[in-house]
């Protein structure tokens, strides 16, 4: 998982809405609807902004949010990634 | 001809009729169109020629709600194809997509305001244990829990069990032939897989050629014995070859490979029934040749009868006493021309004990 | 006209042959059936309804009828028929007024995508539309049922209809359904209102339903803005409790509520997002309705 | 199914994670590095009647579906621990899967762990739950007949025995392979 290359796939239709903290993301290709915490929200903003592999993802989102990066950080941002791709909004960036 | 049925008929042939409704004609036209499935078709041919403001508006209110429909499944079919691509390029099988999904893969106009039920698509038969097992690691699982089931499906049919997606609760048909295998007709799937031709740049996505596209379609609706959906499919094949008809030898690659898959049969009645009922134009010369052909298995004569009543008796208002009886023989025929006779009468008798209908 | 301008006899012979034409909301129904409880079931509860003589055109086609054959006498059954299309088993014929109740919904669940949907109570009061999206067996008929008596209006127990474009909530006031215990709380407390024959041993147990107040079917044809959206959630000895709700958790559930979501897209999407910036949003625990109704009524309009 | 969208999963706990309340304090932790994805999944039956009657709509309309056809309903972690069966009461996770699985920072667990116990790990004693979720694959194809679990018990085994040993599960027929996370997300698939 180290080396790999991720990006939100460039189809990918999203709306976002935010209050107080918590963010729902419609994503329009599938008709889901996901109701996020901020660091999931900031991470795949992050990912939005640029393709990123595992570890410098994890570096951007706790920066944004001024938070250490430590295993924990690293465990959720992989385990976001991974759901990601399950739900078809992010994929392994063409080489 | 029933006349009940004339109105959906007579909007195929001119959908500016439609305008000329008043608001009893629509009544009866909304019902007929949705039994047929094709409501969400004239919905969108008039939303897209901007004439849906001339329908009045109680009328207006369900067209609309059909365009919503339509516009909907076209979205779910192209994700479905999407994901489905997900699966299969892990095990880098091409994916090969059939009937509606392959209508909206090329967007054929076929795909205009089609419903859809499942995404059918076609493998090699030698990578079909493969494909399955790709498709369950991606969530797809086998819905018939009925041995039985399983093994007529495996042994009887040209495709495997449906496949639902247990979280979207899609379905995928996995066919890896288009006619079932033990069918006394034998179109040999290769020659399919051959010419298929590709929809995207990386050329993993593939639809069959023009002319095996209306053959499959014709193949389904006169060789399988299901008729709820016949004047959908007619639809379908109406809209493929009038698309196709611009390309230059169309019409006699599509009889050459008739003749060569041995659906000549099938393709005479396709003929018939789009000039009869739709008056798709069709060379007099493709006719005459269609014609000429021996007619492989029951006599035109026999069938004839039971397809005129079989392909537009989808609501009541158009259906004889007879539909019933019709659509039940061509439902036999179905199973005669894909089984063994000592199978066919004991499968028939599971299938009537289990009849979903409401029965009792 | 109305149904209680039709005598008993007038009405089972349009009902019987298929030419009763009863507007409820934004739909025109044409209904056929012999069946004589539903006959009854309609003359009692759908009194202040419009009919139309031979409307030209009709939204749904529905009948109801016994099947033939050996289930005519021995526990006889009943069928919901759409245009002559039967989508559901048959039921025992002692639940034909609920299965009657039952299919109307369906019909405007399946064929109403101009509209988005919910599962949802609907009542309004000074204007605006409080909104109570129902997981099963939250207790929210009893609540709304009590609502409508004590003075809200009736938009629906069941189906919220929101006009995409203009956010604004359709009424489809039709009767209220109630099951079990909610029946006789309602009966003690307003014991005026009438009741229809309760069905048995439905799969939800006993269900009947209560006759929407005259008012609101005569305003049915008048839309409201949103104002709340509620959760609530009896628990029985709990204290009464009005929390704000999360708007983004209140989005999400209102897209879990909704029947054709997807069916609308993206405009589903905006239009809820709409409606949840425009409104309060609250979860309501309570074991006494009187309590809640109370604190219900002094619900200002957010200043958002 | 009544309507076209069913809440399910979320990323750091599950469907049946117990009290609102829990789940508020997952979604605000924004302090907390962990993220929480609760997903509202989009069901679009396609085909005509898309909107099959279901239990509080249509009180007990039911379709003409084939009675055969059930969907698999595979129970998530969240059920089994509320209502863990007691058969399995004792039995330890090491006897199941011949191995067992590691906390937040990879530290193995204690040789007798039970199936019961993994149940009740929190996030950094469970490392991304791959134990929680692959008892709940062990205990519903336990149960194969009764909830339509389209696995069998020694398909799941097989598959966490491969992840606990290698890491990775290796499918022989397609040779696509799976590491902890991605196996999670797929037992998480079979859930209703």
């Amino acid at each position: 998982m180290r080396k790999t290359v991720w990006c939100v796939a460039s189809d990918a239709r999203l709306h976002w809405r935010e209050w107080d903290g918590e963010v729902v993301l419609f994503h329009e290709n599938s008709g889901n609807i996901h109701h996020l915490n901020l660091f999931a929200a900031t991470a795949i903003r992050q990912l939005l902004e640029a393709p990123a592999d595992s570890e410098t993802l994890t570096e951007r989102t706790a920066s944004k949010l001024d938070l250490p990066v430590d295993d924990e950080a690293r465990d959720g941002i992989e385990q976001l990634l991974t759901r990601l791709k399950t739900l078809g909004i992010a994929r392994v960036a063409p080489s | 001809m029933n006349g009940g049925c004339d109105s959906i008929l007579r909007a195929l042939a001119d959908p500016g009729l439609l305008l000329s409704m008043d608001l009893s004609d629509w009544d009866l036209f909304i019902r007929q169109a949705r039994r047929a499935n094709l409501l969400s078709r004239f919905a969108v041919m008039l939303r897209d020629q901007g004439r849906l403001q001339s329908v009045p508006a109680r009328v207006r209110v369900h067209l609309e709600s059909e365009c919503a429909l339509a516009d909907q499944q076209k979205r779910v079919v192209e994700w479905e194809i999407g994901c489905i691509r997900q699966a299969l390029d892990a095990i880098d099988v091409p994916l090969v997509l059939l009937k509606g999904a392959a209508y909206v893969a090329a967007a054929l106009p076929a795909a205009h305001g089609r419903r859809f039920s499942d995404v059918d698509i076609l493998v090699p038969r030698a990578r079909l244990a493969e494909v399955e097992q790709a498709l369950f690691l991606h969530g797809w699982f086998s819905e018939k829990q009925d041995a039985y089931d399983q093994k007529y499906y495996r042994k009887w049919m040209h495709e495997i069990p449906p496949l639902r997606h247990n979280q979207r609760r899609t379905v995928i048909d996995v066919h890896h032939a288009i006619v079932p295998r033990t069918m006394r007709l034998h179109p040999d799937p290769d020659k399919l897989m051959t010419s298929t031709r590709a929809v995207d740049e990386d050329e993993r996505l593939r639809v069959l050629s023009p002319a095996d596209m209306v053959l499959h379609s014709a193949a389904h609706l006169f060789l399988d014995g299901e008729y709820s959906n016949a004047l959908r499919d007619l639809v379908d094949m109406d809209q493929l070859v009038r698309y196709f008809a611009c390309q230059e030898e169309f019409w006699d690659v599509l009889l050459e490979r008739s003749i060569e898959l041995e659906l000549d049969g099938p393709l005479y009645y396709t003929i018939h029934y789009l000039r009869k009922l739709l008056g798709t134009p069709v060379p007099g010369q493709l006719v005459e040749r269609l014609d000429g052909r021996p007619a492989g298995g029951l006599p035109r004569r026999w069938l004839m009868p039971l397809f005129d009543r079989a392909v537009i008796a989808h609501h009541p208002s158009c259906s004889d006493h007879l539909a019933g009886i019709a659509r039940w023989m061509l439902y036999v025929r179905g199973h005669y021309l894909r089984m063994p006779l000592y199978l066919l009468v004991p499968h028939l008798l599971r299938k009537s004990l289990r009849a979903p209908s409401g029965e009792a | 006209m109305n149904v209680s301008d039709l005598d008993d006899a007038d009405l089972a012979r349009r009902l019987r042959q298929g030419c009763l034409f009863l507007e409820t909301g934004p739909f025109i129904s044409r209904i056929q059936t012999s069946i004589e409880s539903v006959q009854a079931g309609i003359a009692l509860l759908y009194a202040g309804f419009p009919v139309h003589d031979n409307a030209p055109f009709a939204d749904f086609h529905v009948a109801l009828t016994r099947p033939a054959g050996l289930r005519r006498w021995f526990r006889p059954q009943v069928n919901f028929l759409f245009d002559g299309w039967t989508p559901f088993k048959p039921l025992p014929l002692e639940q034909a007024f609920a299965m009657f109740e039952w299919g109307m919904n369906w019909c405007v669940v399946n064929h109403a995508h101009k509209y988005l949907v919910l599962h949802a109570a609907v009542v309004e009061k000074g204007g605006r539309a409080l909104i109570m999206p129902a997981p099963p067996g939250a207790g929210k008929s009893t609540l709304c049922a009590a609502l409508v008596a004590s003075g809200w209006r009736l938009l629906s127990d069941e189906l919220a209809i929101i006009s995409p474009d203009s956010g604004q909530l359709l009424p489809l006031p039709r009767p209220v359904g109630l099951k079990n215990a909610s029946i006789d709380v309602i009966r003690t407390r307003y014991p005026d209102i009438a009741i229809g024959q309760e069905a048995l041993d439905t799969a939800k147990g006993t269900v009947a339903h209560m006759k929407p107040p005259g008012d609101s079917v005569a305003s049915q044809q008048l839309m409201a803005m949103p104002g709340w959206v509620l959760f609530p959630r009896y628990r029985e000895g709990s204290a009464l409790a009005l929390e704000p709700f999360s708007r983004a958790a209140t989005l999400s559930r209102l897209v879990g509520n909704a029947f054709n979501f997807t069916v609308l897209g993206r405009p589903a999407f905006e239009c809820l997002s709409r409606l949840v910036d425009d409104s309060g949003c609250y979860s309501l625990e309570y074991s006494s309705l009187d309590e809640a109704l109370e604190r219900l009524d002094k619900l200002e309009v957010s200043a958002s | 199914m009544a309507n076209d969208m069913d809440k399910n999963t979320e990323l750091m706990g599950d469907k049946h994670s117990p009290q609102p309340a829990r789940r508020k304090f997952l979604i605000k932790s924004a302090a907390a590095s962990v993220p929480v994805i609760l997903t509202v999944t989009s069901r679009p039956a396609m085909g005509g009647n898309f909107c099959t009657p279901s239990g509080f709509l249509s009180g007990n309309l039911s379709d003409h579906g084939d009675d055969h056809d059930r969907s698999c309903n595979g129970l998530s972690p969240g059920y089994w621990k509320h209502s863990f069966p007691k058969q399995f009461e004792d039995v330890r996770f090491s006897r199941v899967f011949g191995g067992v699985w590691v906390d937040g920072r990879g530290v193995p667990w204690e040789p007798d762990t039970t199936l019961k116990q993994v149940l009740h790990f929190r996030g950094n004693e469970d490392r991304y739950r791959f134990g929680a979720h692959a008892v709940a694959a062990y205990l519903n194809a336990e149960h194969r007949i009764r909830l339509h679990y389209p696995m069998e018990v020694d398909t799941v085994i097989d598959i966490v025995r491969q992840v606990l040993t290698v890491g990775m599960y290796t499918d022989p027929s397609t040779g696509l392979s799976m590491d902890a996370m991605e196996v999670k997300e797929f037992f998480e698939g079979t859930y209703h």
